[in-house]
């Protein structure tokens, strides 16, 4: 996020879009434009390539085999620990537990740390814009508890009042969960500024970063974030497959999530101990593919830089709002300072269903709706926005076509 | 019914391309028997994940009549043309019909369940109506 | 499991180890022999090519897409359900949810069902047998409810002893939970009469059914069971994935168990309403690819034929089973009259960890260990097994091998 | 300490397949300096997840002693080359030494942490026992 000295390497658009055949669908006779991958990105060949090799010449299951294959595997599975822990410069691969993506890693977190530390009357601090996989997990466990949710405004732009904020924050505030970057509106929270208060108040934070992996270095140390957690699906890797990370003094004082295999150190029906860190949180048989395919998408991301990922969705985000502001009657939603990733807007008073359905006819896939942020879109008052986001692969002309495309229903639904 | 599908479906074979088909949707949105405002309660909403529909049954003469609303404008046409074929129809007839002019009009993915703009849920809704008011079989409204 | 009325078509060995190319592999300079898929079984080509498939010509977020490829990757994915629903023949694909594996399913049904239905002094009734991950799960709910776990004793062989089995229900048993097949010892366990015996008096069983799917057909409506937990990875499918049976009417009864995207029908800060069945508890953007996978080994099992794997695994057990009783010294530990999938053994008084190294030495991949099942290896006074488990691709010859390698290994253990 | 693994390294190295090497391992475990019964308690326990191993170390003359024992035979072997190396070496060299020679003679494999038989962690404790016996510098006995 500091800014670079030396000139970033523009990304070789044709090298990155071969890798993903899907781009070459058409889609009502037209030219597919993916432009939803803040939903889930596209895979390129690399990721399903390393996800073969795994099950073709090192699949057994792990950590307990005596035998040569079950190593391989269990090394695969822990590399592949190390590289995430590498991803996000965590202390130790001893703090990176695996999960089924960032909704899962934010429910472990509410759900353990919670029933540890939550008691009546406390507080988790959130924000309005926060997507629901950071908002209700909070209301199961507060519910449970006792526990009460305080919301932080945000102000027209998509930015959270940064005074206001701290003002929620009191004796009683347990836990700060915020998103890195928002998904709705692609605003970039001030995290480090959002850590910093909440330190100096002892209160830990989490970070929801399912949006911020794609597009921005992350570095948890730097940052001191207590959680943090993102999906591989949203970062070019497979479905399935996610991570937490959490600082060891934490997870070491939270109770375990899931009961089973692996988890444990010893099991009796009297007393059953739990086994050390990673695997404590990691019940049951793990994904070995999945994280695989994961370790691969960080490669891919890597082999690109992620300077040039960086200004790459700078050059497509910033075209897109000059090009659309262009539109009549376009209003976009979201305009803060620091944004990456997506654009969020309504063509005039039209529905973004009947827009997104127009498009679609146009081969153009965007998503339309709340984007799982009810709140927030009940707070702008709107049923939902036309939202285009971008990965890696996106070109200008992946923006021309959109924009058309909206202007051309625009003209249809009069 | 089958005549007034059939009917559709030939004026939808003249639409040279999607455009002139989705225009002529957006057109039939205009002409939507409307829910009465009274009715555009909870009670009477259809929630798909997208957009909303209201929809109103009644017997009358002992044909079922419906009205209905949407937030958008291309739901509001596709509901005008299920209204167009099952309004006015017998109970009986409604709630076993076989809407298959959706697909012949090329428009059967916004009928999938995948699709969640509610329309799916609608027609099923318009089935029980008519399963309903063969069972009672004196003119009333339902909810 | 009704006998075969008609002669069951033997598996075309050659066509199906074709479809595994890691089983050509060398180990330790010998082929691989590859005994231990009861832990994790290997994957067929056609599992690795549904999913690639998948990625590169339907992947796009599920559900709530208003784009043709988003709705071509839900039909996908709702298609994998449907898949799952038939392979266990459940009423309604709104019982089918996709879980990481059988430990989440049990995990998901303590927690929720547990919340919902344990007060302090109710008990849940299991075996000695059980696996981790259906024994923890249970001990965590019990602490958080008061809840009590009631263990059923089994015989020397292996086999639950049902009168005692029975008295352990009454008024108070809320859950009976239970394998299937044992993972450690291979018995099949009666469970139809379980199932009977338990309805009597209204008490709901769950089946872990982890390594029974892989060898038995399943037919959850005939059992009248009311949960049934399974992994795919187990199965000839892919890591990461699962499914849960449940009962509607329990589904339904059930509160939410993670919270996120997916599950949710409204949310607000004050109230948040959940989603129909299954999507109440699938939390979060789940594993498409998984769930493609799934289906495809599903359709490998169909191929080969339920009945035919079911014959196959009768002649490498009954095999085996002659085989090693005609080594001296050696003592199988599980008799049961019914048992499918694996064989545990000790060979004289060496540790399983000395013969599992030095099969591996010749190649040959077995388990050792508790197997995850320390109540039971502490009850039978032993620090674990060897065990050989089977897949469809195994041969009498890996039999042979295993044979010869445990007889070598003693002879060198002395 | 680096001439008695080379030694180890020139032992193996007669070997001509697996099967003398793991005779060789197996005979070794038989002339482990067995740990004192009293000492085989769970305070001494290194648990594996497969064969557990008891360790016990004392300081004598300046130098560092193990004694040991496991369940398992080829774990006892394995453990009775690492205290050949570093049985009777001074508390400094045992704390930083490297057990270079099991890589050499090809049991890399058994030291790795995906091998839950609890020899890695067994070296890091001794490793351990060495740092704690430099820094408090008399003979004695720990745990
Ligand atoms: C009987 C039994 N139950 C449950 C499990 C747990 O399965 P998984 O690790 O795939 O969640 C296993 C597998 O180890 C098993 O054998
Ligand atoms: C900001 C944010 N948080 C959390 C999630 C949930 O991620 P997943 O569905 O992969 O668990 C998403 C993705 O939809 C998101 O955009």
């Amino acid at each position: 996020m500091t800014p670079a000295t030396e000139p970033v390497r523009p990304v070789d658009l044709q090298a990155v879009r071969s890798q993903f055949p899907i781009l070459g669908r058409k889609m009502n006779g037209q030219p597919l434009v993916f432009l939803d991958s803040a939903a889930s990105s596209q895979k390129p060949v690399s990721v399903l390539e390393a996800m073969d090799q795994y099950y073709l010449t090192r699949h057994a299951n792990v950590h307990r085999g005596v035998y040569q294959l079950s190593q391989e595997a269990t090394e695969a599975f822990e590399q592949a620990r190390r590289a995430v822990q590498g991803f996000i410069n965590a202390a130790s691969d001893r703090e990176i537990i695996f999960t089924r993506g960032a909704t899962e890693g934010i429910n472990l977190v509410a759900s353990s740390f919670g029933r540890q530390f939550f008691k009546p009357g406390d507080e988790i601090v959130l924000s309005r814009l926060e997507h629901h996989s950071n908002i209700v997990p909070w209301q199961l466990i507060a519910e449970q508890t006792g526990a009460k949710i305080r919301v932080a405004p945000i102000n027209e732009a998509g930015e959270l009042l940064l005074d206001e904020w701290e003002k929620l924050l009191n004796e009683r505030t347990k836990m700060v969960t915020i998103a890195h970057v928002s998904n709705a509106l692609g605003s970039i929270f001030p995290v480090e500024e959002l850590i910093a208060k909440a330190h100096e108040r002892d209160i830990p934070v989490l970070l929801d970063g399912a949006q911020a992996v794609p597009h921005l270095p992350v570095d948890v140390q730097a940052l001191d974030v207590d959680f943090y957690v993102f999906s591989a699906h949203k970062m070019y890797g497979p479905t399935g497959i996610g991570a937490l990370y959490g600082k060891e003094k934490w997870l070491d004082a939270m109770p375990p999530y899931h009961g089973g295999g692996e988890m444990i150190s010893n099991v009796t029906f009297e007393k059953t101990t739990f086994n050390e860190l990673p695997f404590k949180f990691e019940a049951g048989t793990p994904d070995m593919a999945g994280a695989v395919g994961l370790e691969a998408a960080i490669l891919f991301m890597e082999g690109i830089g992620l300077d040039t990922i960086r200004q790459h969705d700078k050059t497509l985000l910033d075209y897109a709002t000059e090009k659309l502001l262009s539109v009549p009657d376009l209003k976009i939603f979201g305009n803060a300072r620091q944004k990456t990733g997506a654009v969020s807007f309504l063509m005039g008073n039209h529905h973004p269903y009947d827009v997104g359905a127009l498009l679609d006819q146009q081969g153009i896939a965007v998503r339309t709706g709340h984007h799982c942020t009810q709140p927030l879109m009940d707070w702008y008052g709107i049923p939902g926005t036309v939202r285009a986001s971008f990965g890696v692969y996106n070109n200008l002309e992946d923006i021309d076509r959109l924009v058309a495309g909206v202007e051309r229903a625009a003209r249809m639904l009069g | 019914m089958n005549e007034i599908q059939e009917e559709i479906i030939d004026e939808f074979s003249l639409f040279g391309d999607w455009m002139e088909k989705y225009e002529y949707i957006i057109e039939l949105g205009k002409t939507l028997p409307l829910i009465d405002e009274q009715y555009k309660t909870d009670d009477h909403l259809i929630r798909g994940c997208q957009s909303r529909v209201w929809l109103h049954a009644g017997l009358k003469d002992g044909k079922v009549e419906f009205t209905a609303d949407s937030d958008a404008v291309i739901t509001k046409g596709l509901i005008a043309l299920m209204i167009r074929v099952l309004s006015g129809q017998k109970p009986e007839d409604v709630a076993k019909a076989d809407l298959y002019f959706i697909d012949r009009i090329g428009l059967k993915e916004h009928l999938s369940p995948t699709r969640s703009n509610g329309l799916l849920s609608m027609v099923k809704q318009m089935k029980l109506y008519g399963v309903a008011f063969a069972a009672r079989g004196e003119d009333s409204d339902i909810y």
